[in-house]
């Protein structure tokens, strides 16, 4: 095996936040949890992925959870993924699949083969896990075949792959009519998954103290809309860089009552900074919206250098994994389970109704228009990370449909007679390629060139602009 | 490179010239100096295998074999416990992985990108204005490699011409450039699961920058034959030699084409 | 090619270079059309719904143009060059397309293929990850979904004995194909690999009941030859998923093998399993698809609780065709950017040795561009098994 | 006089753009060589020799390109796609898309007229889509690179050709012509294959009437033809097309001197 090459370690992000800088501890917290948990040996751990509406069980039956994604993001934060990623090509892998994943596997791998954690492993190592949940849903293939594939290193770690379809927005289909038997479907896969913890633990499910505990997600469900909300106010006092730090509670904390208070700081903080006027920048000139792909984790301070230009992210519809609840109109249920199924349901469906509305939109496209008016943005950026399908497929055409529906910008042109005339302009936009944690695919250079460009584009749309 | 092996119990004559854009007619001018140096004429060999990316355009072959097998055929009978081959060259760069009795059992190779084989060394070393039989040792005074970024060989000579304007002194860009090259050479290799011996050869063996290079980051030692060049040759020239005899026991008729050079016009 | 060419395979050969020719004619005469991709789609229901299934399919021969200002590169490049063709409108005949959930490159493309193409009609059938008894009703009721959505768009409803009766017809079309498999088993096989990848092909290209007579009229032909005129060589069976093309398989027997049996989705994945005809239709149909379709998309557990156990359950199919079929070799061609397959490459590997057939794995793009670079490594692998 | 000077540094191509208050004053060209801070200066030396000014009439000078780092003395860099976009329009205000094909990178972007980007995009890190191939065939070929696009004019019958690997080109060249392919046969192929290219990177970023192409790859002749016969409309070449983007940094240099 080649000898680890590790890179030189990133710079610190700056955040605009006192909470988003809390994180990195938090992070670290629960990993050595892990890590004790499995050294004490009481409680079960598993391995699982986020957005799955499940979390509230994990706690409920007291099961921990490895968040195999949230550990192979923290590889590539600290630009020491490469040799697990290489570790998972010498098995076969191809590096176009889900880096999240092969950094995983590598992972497996290697601590199996060795008995114990990989040399230096970042925080103390990933600990094999007692089980592991997958999940096959529509959401995308790596969340159903990484364990699998795991397993081949771990063949006595069982594996329970719930299954959570929710119906694709289709224009001439209303999906209310499909979602009771999706609804059976997923309440009968959620038990399924309670039935394999029991019989894994020994142990019953404790219904009320799953009900509360789903109380507290939906509580902090709300309490976090209200948050991010506030980013909204001129200048915006948090960022998608600081986002990118504060999705951790809500995609791997959620249901537990330190969520629920990380939201309660946050809130007061930001409503302190608009007080202010305290911006996420010091002189905001324009507003940006990370309009899709998750981020590449080793170069957050991309986020830094768009801020040094004056650029502000006041909204992302990356992670933002919860959407206001008294919007969807889930029908009142006592069972929890059904529940949680409803609301995994009313959050996949939440904008469907009013794509339907606008010809030629689309749920995602209907979210970036919605998010470009309320947050009065004045340009897109996207990341297509190459080695993921799943958020990644489909920015290209989300920005055309959008450039053909959505309000044009009108500037002023020299046309062909040399006098200036009225044209009409799509909202400007740059889309990124790189990866999520493989460094080799990214080049600061090229990225930072790209950036000044759209900077500089983004002020002749201004200076262009027709009153 | 075009190479050629003459073959009886040993070898007889073995010949490197350089493949240019008339491959054909080298192919030609390298087999007659062949001869020559053999005191042969054509028509006394009795089979010729060609091999390698060119091995359709050697007009007077009787028979194709690609480099994998005649590589591995070559190196085991150099090495006989051989078990990982690395070959390095200029148009492509493989593993071969040989079980206990020789044989074949797997391979990978790379021939899409100029960045994972000898050429990418053969760039910059034109680029920086070093003979090619110099950069190895030269990259061997390094004391402070430098991380070449890119990856692409284009991207990457561009890098070396930058930073040797910035005063990066040579030897580390050479440092630089032989590890970059080793870590991808490694990457593809470790897909065999590399087992000892192994050996490399092709034309990147006979640059010991790079043997280092890949020794460490392979973790192991690697051996070298004396004279890496020909092994493909001297493996084509083992498998005519056993399909003559199996043919001449089986007397079943060996068919081989007119021993003419025919001169070809490409240009 | 050594086979003589009787007027049957110079059917399909035509039928195969061009493409859809016979849908266009059917479609001049008033039939309609319904495009799909994946062994996924129940087309059982497409044809009793009065429409013509017509799979849709790529060509390795055309750059990749169009397609590329809409769909992002990193869709596997098989969907890609089928999304590149319907958007160049090779396809236009087409009414509708059907797209099932089969991996991500299919589904998140969904929107794009639904708005970037001009066809009135458009589904997207969901099917279950797993294969359990809840995932059993789930697909029945996902199925009577696509059925209403049939009857809608066509005017018309669709009848159990009319699913029945149509059930029975696509059982016979995998008996016909398991015949022409049966011409393989010789050595060296009778029919040659890419003579029966383009008859089914063509096959899919054709109104079942037409299907059906060309596949009895290729099986007779072949018989015809009495003995095989083709030389020996090394026996491989192809693995991997979305192959509709000829090139690969004509590369291995220019090389001087024989492609004698695969485990592809163009192959034996989607032809061989029948359809239950004791069970009332729907349910018939949502076990063969989701069960007896053997796709690493849908998760099996490992019931063993070993890794050998397991991967013997999970592709103990390929064991038995390779067994079956006496292949002395596999080739695992594997699409980069490909999820569903890319992360088994490992398991197979191990299945591969297990069963002590070497294997051979290639990852490619979609473009006749690299079949040089292929030429080598079979070369190479045919070298090492020969 | 009030001078300013534009220099755009790129990895095969040093250019150099004197701007007077007229107009261009002069240009010059040279290769960027090893020492771009040498070759920088050198450009400076030579456009103030060749029009008989002296330093201290240079007001303000832009760098941009690959190597704008290395131009010293410069009073500010500006990113390659602005500057492209600034002397575009100055050249010929009715184009609103540009493909630039330089050495290293395509770039394709969109403006207005004004000067001002409106979207862009570049090529990735893989050479295998810029310039720089068609310097690799010229070698392979023997024959300038100046002579390419009138050599491909003459094809018949055009080859199929991958653009796989910048740097293998050139062995699948030389396979190519050893099958009895002639050169033009081969250089239309390779048109084909970039235009394509070009043509699905143009696309995404949208196209709008007119388009343009420099660079030192609009030199060619034959690639531009081949790019109008995929895009169906004719395409604009500026007079020395590789000097676009010192132009339009001498020309930023020049309004922001005049605010
Ligand atoms: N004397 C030498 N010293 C160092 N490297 C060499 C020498 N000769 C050849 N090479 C390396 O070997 C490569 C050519 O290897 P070769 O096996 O001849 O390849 P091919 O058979 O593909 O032409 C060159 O690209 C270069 O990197
Ligand atoms: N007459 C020509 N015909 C074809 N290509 C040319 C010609 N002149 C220059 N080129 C190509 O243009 C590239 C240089 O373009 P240029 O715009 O100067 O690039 P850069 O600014 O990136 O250095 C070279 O790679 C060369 O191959
Ligand atoms: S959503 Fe993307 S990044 Fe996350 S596991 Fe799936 S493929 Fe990987
Ligand atoms: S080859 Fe793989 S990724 Fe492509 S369509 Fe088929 S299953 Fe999907
Ligand atoms: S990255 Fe560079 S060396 Fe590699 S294929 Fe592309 S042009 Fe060739």
């Amino acid at each position: 095996m080649a000898e680890e090459q590790k890179e030189a370690k990133p710079k610190k992000r700056m955040t605009a936040t006192k909470a988003a800088a809390s994180i990195g501890p938090m992070v670290k917290e629960f990993i050595t949890g892990t890590l004790q948990a499995r050294a004490e040996g009481k409680q079960k751990l598993a391995y699982t992925f986020i957005v799955c509406h499940h979390e509230e069980i994990f706690r409920a039956m007291d099961v921990v959870p490895i968040w195999t994604e949230n550990f192979a993001g923290i590889c590539g934060a600290k630009r020491d993924a490469e040799r697990f990623l290489q570790r998972a090509e010498s098995l076969g892998l191809s590096r176009s699949l889900c880096t999240y994943a092969l950094c995983g596997i590598g992972f497996d791998q290697w601590r199996e083969e060795l008995g114990q954690m990989p040399p230096d492993a970042p925080w103390g190592g990933m600990v094999k896990p007692d089980f592991m949940i997958s999940s096959g849903q529509i959401l995308c293939d790596p969340r159903s075949k990484w364990y699998q594939a795991s397993q081949q290193f771990m063949p006595d770690v069982p594996i329970y792959n719930i299954d959570l379809p929710y119906p694709l927005f289709q224009r001439d289909q209303d999906h209310r009519e499909v979602l009771g038997y999706y609804h059976r479907y997923i309440v009968k896969q959620l038990r399924g998954l309670v039935a394999f913890l029991e019989e894994q633990t020994k142990k019953k499910m404790d219904y009320d103290r799953l009900r509360e505990l789903v109380d507290l997600s939906d509580r902090t469900w709300n309490l976090i809309e209200e948050t991010y909300d506030l980013r909204k106010a001129i200048p915006c006092p948090m960022g998608t860089g600081d986002a990118m730090n504060t999705m951790v509670p809500i995609n791997f904390m959620m249901a537990t009552q330190k969520a629920y208070d990380f939201f309660v700081e946050l809130k007061k903080e930001l409503e302190e900074k608009i007080a202010r006027g305290e911006g996420e920048v010091e002189n905001e000139k324009y507003r940006l919206m990370w309009g899709g792909g998750l981020p590449s984790w080793f170069a957050l301070t991309d986020f830094n250098y768009f801020n040094s230009k004056g650029a502000s992210f006041p909204v992302e519809t990356t992670y933002r994994m919860v959407a206001p609840l008294k919007e969807m109109d889930l029908p009142e249920t006592k069972d929890p389970i059904e529940h949680l199924a409803w609301r995994w349901l009313g959050y996949w469906t939440f904008w469907y109704d009013k794509a339907r509305k606008r010809p030629g939109s689309e749920p995602d496209v209907e979210r970036l228009i919605n998010r470009i008016e309320e947050y009065k943005i004045d340009g897109v950026v996207m990341h297509e990370a190459f080695s993921c399908r799943t958020w990644h497929v489909g920015l290209i055409w989300q920005l055309h449909q959008l450039a053909k529906i959505y309000k044009p910008i009108p500037v002023y042109v020299v046309g062909k007679d040399g006098k200036k005339e009225k044209v009409y302009r799509e909202l400007p936009s740059l889309i990124l390629e790189s990866d999520i944690i493989d460094i080799t695919s990214y080049s600061e250079v090229d990225t930072r060139n790209k950036i000044d460009a759209f900077i500089e584009t983004l002020e002749s749309i201004r200076m262009n602009r027709a009153a | 490179m075009t190479k050629v092996v003459i073959l009886k119990e040993e070898i007889i004559a073995s010949v490197v010239g350089p493949t240019g854009p008339e491959q054909r007619r080298l192919a030609n001018k390298v087999m007659e100096e062949t001869l020559r140096k053999a005191s042969l004429s054509f028509p006394q060999i009795t089979y010729i295998v060609s091999t390698g990316y060119g091995r359709i355009n050697v007009p007077f072959s009787d028979r194709q074999v690609t480099e994998v097998t005649c590589h591995a055929r070559g190196i085991v009978h150099l090495f006989s416990g051989a078990r990982t081959i690395i070959d390095i060259g200029g148009q492509d760069s493989k593993g071969i992985k040989i079980d206990a009795s020789g044989k074949v059992v797997d391979f990978v190779m790379n021939d899409k990108c100029a960045a994972g084989s000898g050429r990418f060394i053969e760039v910059i070393a034109d680029t920086l204005g070093i003979p090619l039989d110099q950069v190895g040792a030269l990259s061997l005074q390094s004391s402070h490699p430098v991380k070449i970024s890119n990856i692409c060989t284009i991207w990457a000579q561009q890098e070396v011409v930058s930073s040797l304007a910035e005063g990066v002194p040579v030897a580390d860009l050479l440092a630089g450039i032989h590890y970059s090259l080793a870590d991808r050479i490694v990457r593809m290799v470790s897909r065999l699961r590399v087992e000892d011996l192994v050996i490399l050869t092709g034309g990147g063996a006979k640059n010991k920058g790079l043997i280092k290079a890949l020794s460490e980051q392979l973790n192991r030692s690697v051996l070298v034959p004396p004279n890496p060049l020909i092994t493909g040759a001297l493996g084509a020239a083992l498998i005519g030699k056993e399909m003559v005899e199996k043919a001449r026991k089986n007397k079943t008729p060996i068919e081989t084409r007119e021993r003419v050079f025919k001169e070809v016009e490409i240009l | 090619m050594e086979l003589t060419q009787g007027k049957a395979l110079s059917t399909v050969e035509r039928l195969y270079q061009d493409y859809g020719f016979r849908a266009r004619e059917l479609k001049g005469q008033g039939e309609k059309i319904i495009g799909y991709v994946c062994s996924f789609v129940p087309l059982e229901l497409i044809k009793a719904s009065g429409a013509i299934p017509f799979r849709i399919r790529g060509n390795i021969f055309e750059p990749i143009t169009k397609g590329d200002t809409l769909l992002e590169t990193i869709v596997c490049p098989y969907y890609r060059s089928c999304f590149d063709l319907s958007v160049k409108d090779k396809y236009e005949f087409l009414s509708g397309v059907v797209i099932p959930h089969g991996c991500d490159s299919m589904v998140r493309s969904f929107s794009t293929w639904s708005y970037g193409l001009p066809y009135s009609y458009f589904h997207f059938v969901n099917i279950p990850t797993v294969c359990e008894e809840s995932s059993f009703e789930f697909f029945e009721e996902e199925l009577n979904t696509f059925r209403k959505s049939l009857e809608k768009f066509f005017g018309k409803t669709i009848t159990d004995e009319e699913l029945s009766r149509v059930i029975r017809i696509y059982n016979e079309n995998r008996e016909k194909v398991r015949a022409l498999y049966e011409l393989r088993k010789a050595d060296p096989p009778l029919i040659s690999g890419t003579e029966l990848t383009m008859t089914l092909t063509a096959g899919s290209s054709l109104p079942i009941e037409e299907a059906n007579d060309l596949f009895d009229q290729v099986v007779a032909e072949v018989k015809a030859r009495g003995s095989s005129p083709l030389k020996k060589g090394p026996r491989i069976l192809i693995d991997g998923a979305c192959l509709d093309h000829i090139e690969l398989i004509k590369l291995v027997e220019d090389l001087g093998g024989h492609v004698v049996a695969d485990a592809i989705c163009n192959g034996a994945r989607d032809h061989f399993p029948k359809t239950d005809v004791t069970l009332p239709p729907i349910k018939a149909l949502s076990q063969r698809y989701l069960d007896k379709v053997n796709c690493p998309k849908t998760y099996r557990a490992n019931k063993a609780g070993t890794f050998e156990g397991d991967i013997a359950n999970r592709f103990g199919d390929i064991g038995a065709y390779a067994k079956e079929f006496k292949a002395e070799g596999a080739i695992l061609y594997v699409y980069k950017y490909c999820d569903p397959f890319g992360f088994e490459v490992p398991a197979r590997k191990a299945y591969y040795q297990s069963l002590n057939l070497p294997m051979l794995h290639l990852e490619d793009i979609y473009s006749a561009g690299t079949m040089g670079q292929l030429r080598t490594r079979i070369q190479a692998f045919l070298e090492m098994i020969g | 006089m009030i001078l300013t000077l534009g220099i755009d540094i790129g990895s095969a191509q040093s250019k150099g753009m004197l701007l007077g208050e007229e107009g261009p004053l002069n240009s010059f060209e040279c290769a960027s060589g090893v020492d771009f801070k040498r070759t920088a200066l050198r450009i400076q030396e030579e456009l103030l020799s060749r029009s008989g000014k002296s330093l201290d009439e240079i007001k303000r000078t832009v760098a941009t390109g690959y190597g704008s780092k290395s131009v010293v003395f410069a009073d500010d860099m500006r990113p390659d796609i602005v500057c492209l976009a600034k002397g575009i329009s100055s050249l010929l205000p009715t184009v609103r898309t540009l493909i630039d094909v330089g050495d290293l990178y395509t770039k394709i972007l969109r403006t207005d007229g004004n000067g001002q980007v409106h979207n862009f995009l570049l090529s990735g890190k893989c050479a295998g889509g810029s310039g720089r191939i068609l310097q690799v065939i010229a070698k392979v070929l023997q024959i300038k690179v100046e002579d390419i696009g009138e050599l491909s004019l003459k094809s018949k019958k055009r080859v199929e050709f991958s653009t796989g690997c910048a740097v293998f080109a050139e062995s699948e060249a030389i396979s190519r012509l050893s099958q009895e392919v002639t050169k033009e046969d081969l250089l239309a192929g390779l048109h084909r294959a970039l235009a394509a290219q070009f043509n699905s990177l143009a696309e995404r970023v949208g196209i709008e009437m007119d388009v343009a192409m420099t660079g030192g790859g609009a030199k060619d002749i034959g690639l531009v033809q081949s790019f109008s016969e995929i895009r169906k409309h004719p395409i604009l070449v500026p007079p020395n097309p590789q000097m676009t983007a010192a132009l339009g940094a001498a020309i930023i240099a020049r309004e922001s001197l005049t605010g």
